[in-house]
């Protein structure tokens, strides 16, 4: 009986083994690696020496490019739940009997599979302030007698950027709340009729409480796919104008290869991977304890 | 399960992850004999003065777009009744101009083409104009 | 013919899978050069490459190329994993913070072995490559910075000559504007606009290098102007926030006045804008005769297994046979006297425009500014640009603005 | 009673389905028609189209050099994929120690952002002896966690009686997952499938570095590459845009009904 269930457990971990062993490669050791460098000075041609809190240091009290990074990363992670939520309403939407849904899913959905770099272009291109496409309708609708110059001002650069993003995971989201949505069972919708609640009721009772498990999901690829959207930033602004849609990826990676500032970029990295994992433990409580999707025992 | 090998194996084949690769190797396979058959490079056409009598002795320049610019590739010489023909044309984006010392010369026009080195027959001669 | 392409590259695929093609072709005598984005001029290499190979026997080439934004990232990757390849192609001041942290291989010596070799080449161009008196490139191909101009909106304008002061830019930009139309631009990256900083004589830093120097009420000033400028549509926004394609883009669409930028864009406007002739496009300096480089040339890893070698076949590729075909071809002047002049002459008479553009750039080659040799350049162009273009697009006041810089940089300064 | 209130609905959809496509058809546009993105105001419907921006890109790059590569590494990708995430995800449904300490481990690695590692994940790859390989290009991405997830939900999914009869029957370990899990966890393989080739065919950073010789670029290489060079023919960047993205769309389109099950599965009973 003892050796079976060893047996079992030795099954398990060999099944369990090549997924670790890939996470461990090339997640856990380049964590790693970025912890201890971040407690160094060291470039590619210098050696390390060992300077303790010096880059942390640097970084919140001396480094207005960090914090300026880091409130548009939480912007665009703020702006998640717009997308999701837009996303909800077109699931409901094609969740109702409606000839052609899957048409219409197919439609909305198709984004997702695109290339970054590719949407990049494009959008980068729509949002053009001579020939761009949304300027054009915008003034041939007479909503705009000026060109509005979106990726190169102050105030519209980040939200470009973040329309660029939603218009792409849009799709995502909408699938992932279609199937929790279809889990739900209809006779609570008829109890809930019978005790003449009416729709917003029902919705708030009974649709968004058994989503939670959906929508977290959602919250945490939306934002995990937002603040890592690397390519997108680069392509479309490179991080401007100034450094109004600097995030904290692109500011990484011109830390690390564009100045040579690897133990800076680490200490940066760092950070960035605790404020990731305080949100999505923070989310995880939202969404009612148990990670609902993610991790269920 | 019951049905015989044969049948199931032919049901497998029958779905779309296996018809729709099978139909653009198809073409594929269609479009590369076709190109193969059809790239030798031959450019031809004529060389024809202001008024349109063909031009015999005429330069003709074959350039070939090289990334950013166009480069002379080859040039021949017309025949009697005014017609030319480049054998080696490696490109897929050419112009072709001609001159003649004394017939002047025609301005270069450009020739797009389907696949690199294809055949291709000028619809229209170049005509050759003085004093350009 | 694809098809055999498809099949050998099968075959390739199977052998690569388990046994990467660069280590494969391992040998004592092997030679890799990485060049920044032209690749359009492999069929040229490979000669240059059969011919080596001809007079060094038993020596394999690798060759790579990045494109621009990605070469540092590769090149730093490879410094790190210890197998940078022997011969780099920079840009730029890139090379100056390599060489200060001792990546790059001292020339010097070899120059100084070989002071033939070293009079092929244009002096200010070959002294923009020393840091700390010691020289770490042979230039490869070279571009600086000069004033464009719309003929055609000059005549509109009643304008008759290209302006001869930084009042003049501004004035006749201002002549220039209406609706659609603006009077001037600029490139902005690697420092390309800082001739408009020279030519008011305003400094980036102390001759030491020491402390920032651009501070001054004179710089404000400055800034100012060209902030209300630009707010007033005189000089076109996108100067200050386009990289390549959109201001060259909007000078060659036929409705900016003026633009500041370095040789290479010309073909680009060329080939954009079907207004521009010899009649309708004029080439010249900037006023104060300044301009700011962005050349490319060869460097040597310092862990070059054997850098004679590798120095044999720079020389090679940047001798007067090779140059000159290169010249001919990619029409850039390489700094190698003789190329220049065989390239300079053979355009002159089917593209008399291309003409003036390149001999711009053998002009007043004594005044080159923006192309410090800072160890930290990338970093102090982070610090400043940003601020810079604050004021530019009106964000901050100029004043703000540049004091923040300053802080900035002086930081940047105190950390090396 | 919904029936009565379908005209609004479809309204929106449609509205929604034209914001999603616009871009697709622009691209599309200007690739055969190359109106030059220069000229103001554009056209809507393409001037006089002709597909010789395709034959530029074609023959621009080594176009099916890349296009091969693109394939082979997603290939390899998409197998491991497939393979590792089941066992993973077939373990997860087990219970034993430590899992929840695995669980963890999974999602916090989700949260490393893959540009940070690009230097010690070069290093380690350069260890194994597999830079400038398809191997070294595919093995960041032989494993991911969402997948695993996805696989995880749809064993949940399988009745506990249907493998209990099954032990009884005294079928293996291995038999129960080949003959009876498996088969039920077709969709959770087409959603497998298909994220790992979208993931592994777009994968821009982890090419860009680990590729050394221009014979092992991929397509996004391809693409940054001419971006870099035709910055100005734009007919031929968008063509080219076309030609990238093709593919993947082409995959989704066949498999999107699994896929969308797949998903369904994942993100419900998780």
């Amino acid at each position: 009986m003892l050796r079976r269930s060893t047996r079992r457990a030795l099954l398990i971990w060999a099944f369990l083994a090549p997924s670790l062993l890939i996470f461990l490669l090339y997640r856990l050791l380049p964590l790693i690696w970025n912890v201890v460098l971040s407690f160094q000075a060291w470039s590619p041609l210098k050696p390390a020496v060992f300077v303790g809190l010096d880059n942390y240091q640097e970084m919140l009290f001396d480094d207005e490019v960090f914090w300026q990074s880091l409130w548009n990363t939480v912007g665009l992670i703020a702006s998640a739940p717009i997308g999701i939520a837009i996303a909800l309403g077109l699931a409901l939407l094609v969740d109702s009997e409606i000839r052609g849904r899957e048409v219409y899913r197919t439609i909305i959905f198709v984004s997702y599979p695109l290339m970054t770099v590719a949407v990049a272009i494009i959008w980068r291109w729509m949002f053009d302030e001579r020939v761009g496409l949304i300027n054009y309708v915008a003034r041939s609708l007479h909503l705009a007698d000026a060109p509005i110059p979106f990726l190169n001002s102050f105030t519209w650069a980040l939200p470009s950027v973040i329309v660029a993003n939603i218009w792409q995971m849009l799709g995502f989201y909408m699938v992932i709340i279609l199937s929790g949505l279809q889990t739900i069972p209809c006779n609570l919708y008829e109890a809930a009729g019978i005790d003449g609640a009416n729709a917003f009721h029902r919705f708030i009772r009974i649709t968004v409480p058994l989503l939670k498990p959906s929508l977290f999901l959602c919250f945490v690829i939306g934002m995990l796919n937002s603040v890592t959207s690397f390519d997108l930033v680069y392509v479309m602004t490179g991080g401007g104008p100034g450094r109004a849609t600097e995030i904290l990826i692109t500011y990484i990676y011109k830390l690390g290869f564009n100045q040579t500032r690897f133990d800076y970029a680490a200490a940066v990295t760092v950070t960035f991977f605790i404020l990731l994992l305080g949100i999505t433990f923070l989310a995880n409580r939202l969404s009612g304890g148990n990670a609902g999707a993610v991790v269920r025992d | 399960m019951s049905a015989s090998p044969r049948s199931a194996a032919l049901r497998l084949l029958r779905n779309r992850f296996v018809l729709v690769p099978l139909v653009l190797l198809v073409l594929i396979a269609g479009w590369n004999v076709f190109v193969l058959t059809h790239n030798h490079g031959i450019v031809t056409g004529r060389v024809v003065d202001a008024v349109g009598r063909p031009v015999a002795g005429a330069t003709v320049r074959l350039w070939v777009f090289n990334f950013t610019t166009f480069v002379e590739q080859a040039s021949v010489t017309t025949a009697a009744d005014g017609s030319f023909r480049f054998t080696d044309n490696p490109s897929h984006n050419i112009q072709i101009s001609a001159e003649k010392p004394d017939a002047g010369r025609s301005e270069r026009i450009a020739v797009r083409l389907y696949f690199a080195a294809q055949d291709r027959a000028l619809p229209q001669p170049l005509r050759l104009e003085k004093g350009s | 013919m694809d098809r055999r392409r498809a099949l050998k590259t099968g075959v390739a695929a199977a052998a690569a899978l388990f046994r990467p093609a660069f280590l494969r072709a391992q040998s004592s005598k092997k030679l890799s050069i990485l060049t920044w984005n032209i690749a359009d001029q492999e069929a040229l290499f490979r000669q240059e490459f059969a011919e080596f190979k001809a007079a060094n026997p038993g020596v394999e080439i690798e060759w790579l190329d990045k494109k621009g934004p990605d070469l540092p990232a590769f090149y730093q990757t490879q410094l790190v994993a210890g197998t940078p390849p022997d011969i780099v192609d920079l840009q730029g001041a890139l090379w100056v913070e390599w060489a200060a942290n001792g990546a790059l291989l001292d020339l010097t010596p070899y120059l100084q072995a070989d002071p033939a070799f070293v009079k092929l080449f244009n002096t200010d161009y070959m002294s923009g490559w020393v840091y700390e008196k010691k020289s770490y490139l042979v230039p490869f191909y070279i571009s600086k910075t000069l004033l464009f101009y719309n003929k055609l909106m000059f005549k509109e304008a009643g304008l008759s000559a290209p302006p001869a002061s930084f009042d003049e830019i501004i004035k006749f930009s201002e002549g220039m504007a209406r609706a659609e139309k603006t009077g001037f631009i600029t490139l902005n990256f690697d420092w390309l606009y800082w001739p408009l900083m020279k030519m008011n004589g305003i400094e980036l830093l102390t001759p030491d290098f020491k402390k920032p120097a651009f501070n001054t009420p004179e710089a404000v000033a400055v800034v100012d102007r060209l902030a209300k400028a630009t707010a007033s549509g005189a000089i076109n926004k996108v100067a200050w926030t386009g990289r390549w394609v959109e201001p060259n883009g909007a000078f060659a669409s036929g409705t900016v006045g003026m633009m500041h930028a370095h040789s290479s864009a010309y073909f680009f406007i060329k080939g954009q804008g079907r207004w521009i002739n010899r009649d309708t496009l004029g080439a010249t300096q900037a006023p104060g005769n300044w301009s700011t480089p962005t050349n490319h040339g060869f460097a040597i890893s310092k862990s070059a297994k054997n850098p004679e070698l590798a120095f044999a076949l720079i020389k090679l590729m940047t001798g007067n046979k090779w140059a000159t075909k290169f010249a001919g071809i990619r029409r850039v002047l390489t700094a190698n006297l003789a190329a220049d002049q065989a390239c300079l002459a053979a355009v002159q008479e089917e593209d008399p425009l291309a003409h003036a553009v390149l001999q711009t750039q053998l002009e007043h080659t004594d005044r080159m500014t923006g192309n410090w040799p800072l160890a930290n350049d990338a970093q102090i162009k982070d610090a400043f640009w940003p601020e810079l273009q604050n004021a530019l697009l009106g964000r901050k006041d100029a004043k703000t603005a540049l004091a923040d810089a300053e802080r900035a940089i002086t930081r940047v300064l105190r950390r090396s | 009673m919904r029936r009565r209130r379908t005209f609004p609905v479809h309204l929106a959809l449609i509205a929604v389905s034209a914001v999603m496509l616009l871009p697709f058809y622009w691209v599309l546009k200007t690739s055969i028609s190359g109106d030059n993105i220069f000229a103001y105001p554009p056209s809507v419907i393409p001037r006089d189209p002709n597909p010789f921006y395709y034959v530029d890109v074609w023959y621009a790059i080594p176009f099916a050099r890349y296009f091969l590569n693109s394939v082979i590494v997603s290939g390899v990708t998409i197998a491991a994929n497939v393979v590792l995430n089941a066992m993973a995800g077939y373990a997860l449904t087990q219970t034993f120690r430590g899992k929840s300490f695995v669980l963890l481990l999974f999602l916090s690695c989700m949260m490393i952002p893959f540009q940070a590692t690009i230097i010690p994940a070069y290093l380690i790859t350069g260890r194994l002896g597999l830079i400038d390989s398809y191997l070294g290009l595919a093995l960041p991405l032989f494993s991911t966690i969402i997948c695993i997830f996805v696989y995880k939900a749809s064993f949940d999914a399988v009745p506990r009686s249907l493998i209990d009869a099954a032990r009884v029957d005294g079928l293996s370990q291995w038999t129960i997952i080949w003959r009876v899990m498996l088969p039920l966890a077709r969709s959770a393989t087409a959603t497998n499938v298909i994220l790992s080739f979208i993931w592994s065919w777009n994968n821009f950073m982890w090419p860009l570095i680990v590729t050394r010789t221009p014979e092992m670029q991929t397509l996004p290489l391809g693409l940054a590459r001419f971006l870099s060079y035709q910055e100005d023919s734009t007919g031929a960047l968008y063509a080219f845009c076309i030609m990238v993205l093709a593919p993947g769309l082409l995959l989704f389109l066949m498999a999107q009904k699994e896929f969308v099950q797949g998903l369904s599965a994942g993100a419900t009973k998780g």
